[in-house]
């Protein structure tokens, strides 16, 4: 019971980012028809806001010891943050809790960064063929982590979580189990609740308000919104833009438990296509439940229990792909996508 | 002449077979004159040739199709292993294999279409790379790669010399035999391998030929172009589907068998995605739907690989070294973050940079700078149908 | 019996003439050299095969810059680093046999294919005459295999699987590195000091061959010790968020965990198992203890504070006092303003090895090399007395057992030096089970 | 006995009763029209022919065949072509080609690889296609691509991709619907030059009443999915049950 618990929640938790990655690819892939393979670097990106930020408020002030010299026999160099000299402990605080100022930081990076992605390049290429469209953003997202990589090297670079949210607590307690047994990272369960209320705001967004009607009408019938007198391409932009500050919000929360590196886009990439078709085209209610359904599936796959069911077989290798053969061979558009859409 | 090569069927097999069988004397002078870099682009290449009998005809996009190249050469490696050194009956067995792979796969991803089809052949490659990773490494050797070893059975023909490996051969020529020709200042490399890749390079380049001119190729191009209004037209379209899928596994097979013959390992990461995305980037980059374009594509993304990334600062700056300090150190420092470390965006700038400026690859690029080169040349305005007769041809030259 | 029948300095005329009487050319043939890419009078080519692209492009930069820095020592540039230690005073500052050395560089991806790809171009287009470098054991199995049928001499890089030196042994083919097996005895005794004789150990291991192999000696190595295996558990390659693995460990029964796990692997699994809550755990009345039994500066840096007081292994770490580490980590320092890492240190040592050997057997033919370095007792490379032994080319020498340091000063000053196992408690007999398996065979001079 | 037999056909989607009991039988060699008010059932009901829906009860018997649960290109072998609404060609290709395609399908079947025989000796199935090209009057165009054609012509085009089959049935799918008055009447004499020249039943599904009356033979006029009357056009016109019918849909309008 506590181990379902456990791994529920981590499928909660890893779906969450699924869901929330997936999300932003099927606002531009479902919706808008583009082939996105840049959709990753976007959510690197994200995360790299986070490590732009926590540096820039780590920048140091280097002094040279004149005494003390390094092992490797060059003079120490003494390093204070600037925050932490001008605003003393404040700035320590500040230091502290990086990760939400870069949720501050990263909307307007992100939308930027979609909107000059949208209007400098994407924008030429939705009546271009797909093949070209998956040429010129699989070249975008290699050049744009490339970048990343001249700058910031391959490495991984930790991002510590306030010291507040370290560390971890007895959800197993709280429900009234035996004590110890259901302990969960709380950076996670906040984790959790971002992204829930992401979810739910874009869908609000999209559900309560004029610019979301037309958005929908749009994804529905693009010509005839476009022959009412609306200026579709602008809204199309917008949401573009909004793809963008998703994915990379996602990207800068994740930070704390995945050290961001210059590839992880790529890494990500091709489950959130897979998160998204599962889900079906065009249908963003599908991809969200697919990116839960699937981390989910992801982390039961993983216990020690179904492997020795299943005589040894590790099912965790491919479990997200044999779902995904599987519900498009029973569903033929995924989960719940629209009939047309991307189809040929 | 030029013209005539876009109609002429014999021209341009003639034409491609020169340029290929003189690619030591043509490759020499980029640099990328060696067997091994020779090889790989006439193995890329009947890769390519292949993926796009499937993607170029039909429109289906395939995600997964280096798992084919993947499955020849694991079983390329156990023929060589278990039968024979002699490379034959280890390319046979690798098409036959990956031919078999592909039905399979096909006949389960061809229910769907779009996307749907390309997520499937996805999950397929995917499962077969992260299974032949780990859970299949008694076949596939894991991580460390299906190599020919010193205790290999090879029922036909085991005895070799003592504590050497024996070298994939045809009948008795190596595979890595080179003669070397010093020809005005470069050295020449004439290697075997490359000669018996080039040769089935031409083979199968001749077989895509015949395929985008039979009656079988105008179906598939249907299939691409409307398949429902095909299937109304009384034809069956799954099994042309199939079939074009079967075939450009086969392909596939043949290029994964290949590259074993020319270097008896076969590792997992030639099953990953990025593998098989990179065949796709080969053929759209080359232009989809065009005969020689994939082969141009395979050519260019390998060139990229293996000379950008073996560039470094130093012989940049051996480059300039003509130029005053100060500039050559500029300039060197502008150029090397898109070389050595930085092949990989040079190679996206590339990919960027052939999308925007020459739409529908570099084939339908260089034809559209053909038509307008030709065009002045013409005596006033060229009239409609004549104009569209040659697009209509330029899709396929 | 020869590969690489082509030897581009050394040729003999031929008659063939290709071309309407443009020139008349010269056709090398096989027995014109003794050795494949025999070099020349000037000048000795080696080829420094690391990975520029994918997870490991800064381990391969930091190989890359040791390699430099080796071929400047090697033609007297420089202060000459370790040359100066080295037990071995052939080498001279002249180049490898007065010949000058250059270099061609690849990248190879951390993938067997595109490794090979690189390798294959530095003999057949560049020259090289021996390859090294790499980040990962599959890459330095491909390479090493790869430069025995070419006839050319391998020193490996980073390469930590048992197979490099077991049962995917060549002749060719030389390993500086530790191992596996070597991690393991000399970091059990080290635990079982620290953490007691009774514990129960859980391991999660990455789903390939060097995972397996390292759990397997971490298995043999604890458990004579006393310690009980309670389960172990294959995570994929791809895995990124390890969550799901790190939860069942909690309610186990196990009060220690194994992560046998390299790379961003073992930064993802460290950190979620840090998140977890696991560094401050009691269980059956004990603390509970993290184990990364192969430790990489670099990537310690990766996991940030995760790493704080957790043991493992590494090959070397620059805050070695001994003459040899001193004066390669102050060359090192001052060409690139940082410490090198562990993989820098072995690149650079095995470039200086394979050079004096050169210089001792009077020859660059890989036979004679080889010879020479076989069973080679050196030292001041920074590692101690050590021995390149003859029956499967692996180098013996003294492990060091780290621990994430508590207060860190710098970026790279992450881990401390608990212990330093010398080279008699990890030595093994090459028939030893984890090793048996695959043989030599004979070395491979090519032509 | 026609060639095509409906008997009984029902066809409920969810609470709406689509088709009522359907019954036609068409005459071989006949242009049959098939006419109603919007809502009617006239496209149900051809999907049921087509083999894209299924009827709940009924048979739909094509001689003497049934052509129920027969995939799209199963009941094509059979001998039935269809026009589509809006013409459905083959935009990459040429029109040659396009309609070679069907010269193919009518000889080889649904599946058949003619072991990579060349196009260009594929003389017959070029001949046959030019010559209906000759009769459509597309043989001047016969090498652009089929994008390039104006819809009256990509309209004629599917003509001669149905004739080139020899079908014994012609489905039409309002095969004027939306072109101007102009290409409408070259489309009615093109049908009418065509009925003339070759052996070949006719059912138009039609909306617009001039083309009915300027074509047919045979008129069922389809209501509320049920078919209230069948005659000869001249008495179809001032039918009181017609009238109603679409007075009475107009009224709602």
């Amino acid at each position: 019971m506590d181990a379902f618990l456990l791994q529920i929640l981590n499928g909660l938790d890893k779906g969450s980012a699924y869901a929330l990655i997936a999300l932003g690819l099927t606002l531009i892939f479902g919706t808008l028809g583009v082939v996105n393979f840049a959709h990753g670097a976007l959510f690197m990106i994200g995360a790299f806001c986070t490590v732009v930020l926590n540096s820039l408020f780590t920048l140091t002030k280097v002094t040279i010891s004149a005494t003390e010299k390094t092992p490797w026999g060059t003079p120490l160099e003494i390093h204070t943050p600037y925050v932490q000299l001008w605003f003393g402990d404040i700035g320590a605080t500040m230091i502290d809790y990086s990760v939400f100022w870069s949720l501050l930081f990263a909307i307007p990076v992100m939308l930027i960064v979609g909107v000059a992605m949208e209007r400098g390049l994407i924008k030429h290429f939705y009546k271009r063929p797909h093949a070209d469209q998956i040429l010129v953003t699989f070249g975008l997202a290699i050049v744009l982590q490339e970048i990343i990589k001249q700058i910031f090297g391959a490495n991984p670079i930790p991002q510590p979580a306030p010291d507040a949210f370290v560390g971890s607590i007895d959800i197993g307690a709280m429900l009234g189990m035996a004590q110890n047994t259901v302990i969960y990272p709380i950076w996670r369960l906040i984790y959790f609740l971002f992204s829930a209320i992401v979810i739910g705001g874009v869908f609000a967004f999209l559900q309560y308000t004029t610019f979301g009607m037309v958005v929908r009408a749009g994804m529905a019938d693009r010509e005839t919104v476009g022959l009412l007198g609306i200026n579709i391409d602008r809204r199309f932009t917008a949401m573009f833009g909004l793809a963008a500050v998703v994915t990379g919000l996602a990207g800068a929360m994740y930070t704390p438990i995945l050290s961001p590196n210059y590839h992880m886009g790529m890494d990500f990439l091709v489950l959130c296509f897979v998160v998204v078709v599962v889900g079906g085209m065009g249908s963003l209610t599908g991809a969200v439940a697919a990116g839960f359904l699937l981390g989910i599936l992801e982390s039961f796959a993983s216990m020690p229990a179904v492997k020795e069911f299943l005589l040894g077989f590790s099912i965790d290798q491919v479990i997200i792909y044999l779902v995904a053969v599987i519900i498009l061979l029973v569903r033929p558009r995924g989960l719940m996508g629209r009939k047309g859409v991307m189809e040929t | 002449m030029l013209k005539t090569l876009r109609t002429n069927d014999t021209a341009l097999m003639i034409l491609f077979s020169l340029i290929v069988l003189a690619g030591p004397l043509i490759l020499a002078p980029f640099g990328a004159g060696y067997p091994d870099l020779m090889q790989r682009f006439a193995i890329y290449g009947i890769f390519a040739i292949g993926f796009n009998i499937l993607f170029g005809l039909t429109g289906y996009l395939s995600f997964g199709h280096a798992a084919f190249l993947g499955v020849g050469s694991y079983s390329a490696v156990w023929m060589l292993k278990l039968l024979s050194i002699n490379i034959v009956p280890a390319i046979i067995f690798a098409v036959v294999v990956s031919g078999l792979f592909a039905l399979l796969i096909g006949y389960i991803s061809l229910r769907r279409s779009g996307i749907y089809f390309s997520i499937l052949t996805l999950a397929f490659a995917q499962m077969s790379f992260n299974l032949a990773y780990s859970v299949l490494t008694p076949i596939t050797n894991g991580e460390n790669g299906l190599q020919v070893e010193l205790d290999d059975p090879r029922i036909l023909d085991s005895a070799t010399g003592p504590g050497q490996l024996p070298v994939p051969s045809l009948f008795g020529m190596d595979m890595s035999s080179t003669s070397v020709v010093h020809f005005l200042g470069m050295d020449l490399q004439f290697n075997v391998g490359f000669y018996v890749s080039a040769l089935i390079l031409i083979a199968v380049f001749y077989l895509s030929l015949r395929i985008f001119r039979s009656p079988f190729g105008m179906i598939l191009r249907a299939i691409k172009s409307n398949q429902t209004r095909l299937n109304y037209t009384g034809f069956n379209s799954r099994p042309y589907t199939l079939t074009a899928f079967v075939i450009s596994g086969m392909y596939a097979g043949l290029a994964g068998a290949l590259l074993v013959c020319m270097d008896p390992l076969a590792g997992p990461e030639r099953m990953q995605w990025t593998a098989s995305g990179e065949v796709v980037l080969m053929t759209i980059l080359g232009g989809a739907g065009t005969l020689v374009g994939p082969v141009l594509g395979a050519g260019m993304i390998k060139y990229f690989e293996n000379i950008f990334s073996r560039m470094n600062d130093v012989m940049v700056h051996d480059w300039f070294s003509a130029l005053p300090g100060w500039l050559n150190d500029v300039l060197t420092n502008v150029i090397s973050p898109f070389l050595g470390s930085g092949w990989q965006m040079s190679l996206g700038l590339i990919f960027m940079l052939v999308v925007i400026f020459l739409p529908g690859g570099l084939v339908e690029g260089a034809n559209r700078i053909m038509n307008r080169v030709q065009r002045p040349s013409k005596s006033g305005p060229v009239s409609g149908p004549v104009d569209r007769t040659t697009t209509a041809n330029s899709k396929e030259s | 019996m020869s590969n690489y029948k082509l030897n581009r300095r050394k040729f003999l005329k031929g008659s063939t003439v290709l071309g309407a009487g443009l020139v008349a050319p010269t056709i090398f043939t096989r027995s014109a050299s003794a050795y494949t890419n025999e070099p020349g009078k000037g000048s000795v080519v080696l080829g420094f095969n690391v990975p520029q692209s994918g997870p490991y492009a800064d381990e391969g930069a930091d190989e890359l810059r040791a390699y430099k820095l080796a071929v400047k020592h090697l033609n007297g540039e420089g202060d000459g680093g370790m040359m100066s230690t080295f037990s071995s005073q052939a080498l001279n500052g002249t180049g490898i046999l007065g010949r000058k050395v250059e270099y061609v560089t690849g990248d190879t991806q951390t993938k067997s294919d595109a490794a090979r790809a690189s390798a294959r171009a530095m003999i057949e287009k560049d020259g090289a005459i021996m390859i090294t470098g790499g980040s990962s054991s599959g890459v330095a199995i491909a390479v090493q295999s790869l430069c025995q049928d070419a006839g050319i001499i391998f020193m490996a890089g980073l390469t930590h699987s048992n197979d490099t030196t077991g049962k995917d042994k060549k002749a060719n083919g030389f390993r500086h590195f530790f191992n596996a097996y070597m991690s393991a005895q000399a970091l059990a005794p080290v635990l079982v000091e620290h953490y007691g004789a009774d514990r129960k150990a859980y391991h999660l291991t990455a789903d390939y061959t060097w995972g397996w192999t390292q759990e397997a000696s971490m298995i043999q190595a604890t458990e004579a010790l006393g310690w009980k295996t309670v389960k172990t558990v294959r995570t994929p390659l791809s895995a990124t968020d390890f969550s799901s693995y790190i939860a069942p460990v909690t309610n186990s029964g196990a009060d220690v965990l194994i992560l046998n796990h390299y790379g961003s692997n073992m930064v993802n699994s460290l950190t979620n198992a840090v998140q977890f809550g696991l560094k401050n755990k009691m269980v059956n009345g004990k603390q509970f203890e993290i184990v990364v039994p192969l430790y990489s500066r670099l990537m310690a840096q990766g996991a940030g504070d995760a790493v704080k007081g957790i043991f493992g292994s590494t090959n070397w770490h620059w805050s070695l006092k001994d003459a040899g580490s001193k004066a390669f980590v102050d060359s090192f320092g001052k060409e690139y303003g940082r410490p090198p890492s562990q993989a820098a240190q072995t690149c650079y040592a095995q470039t200086l090895l394979y050079a004096d050997a050169c210089q001792r057997a009077g020859s660059f033919n890989p036979c004679d090399v080889g010879a020479a370095l076989e069973g080679f007792e050196f030292d001041g490379l920074g590692n101690g007395k050590t021995l390149y032994r003859a029956a499967d080319h692996q180098c013996f020498k003294d492990v060091l057992v780290v621990k994430g340091k508590e207060n860190p000063t710098s970026d790279f000053d992450l881990l401390e030096v608990v212990q330093i196992t010398p080279v008699e408690k990890v030595i093994y007999e090459p028939d030893n089970p984890m090793f048996a398996g695959g043989s030599l065979g004979k070395c491979n001079p090519g032509v | 006995m026609g060639i095509l037999e409906v008997k009984g056909v029902n066809k409920r989607f969810g609470g709406l009763l689509a088709l009522d009991d359907v019954n036609l039988s068409i005459k071989e060699n006949s242009i049959h029209a098939i006419i109603g008010p919007n809502g009617a059932g006239k496209s149900t009901l051809l999907n049921c022919f087509i083999g894209k829906l299924m009827p709940d009860t009924g048979t739909v018997m094509f001689n003497n065949k049934s052509l129920l649960g027969l995939k799209p290109y199963e009941i094509n072998q059979t001998g039935i072509s269809r026009v589509f609404q809006t013409p459905e060609v083959f935009a990459d290709l040429t029109v040659e080609e396009n309609v070679m395609i069907p010269a193919l399908a009518h000889r080889d079947g649904a599946f058949h690889l003619s072991a990579l025989k060349a196009m260009a000796r594929e003389r017959d199935i070029r001949e046959q296609a030019e010559k209906i090209l000759v009769d459509v009057g597309l043989q001047d165009d016969r090498h652009q691509l089929a994008s390039a054609m104006s819809r009256g012509n990509k309209r004629r085009l599917e003509m001669a991709m149905c004739l080139v089959q020899k079908p014994k049935l012609l489905l039409l799918d309002e095969p004027t619907a939306g072109m101007a008055r102009a290409d409408t009447n070259n489309t009615i004499e093109l049908l009418k030059v065509l009925s003339d020249a070759h052996e070949i039943t006719f059912v138009v599904i039609e909306h617009d009443m001039h083309v009915v009356f300027s074509l047919a033979d045979r008129i069922s006029v389809l209501s509320q999915g049920h078919v209230i009357v069948e005659d000869h056009p001249s008495n179809i016109k001032g039918h009181p049950k017609v009238q109603e019918a679409y007075l009475g849909t107009t009224e709602t309008q």
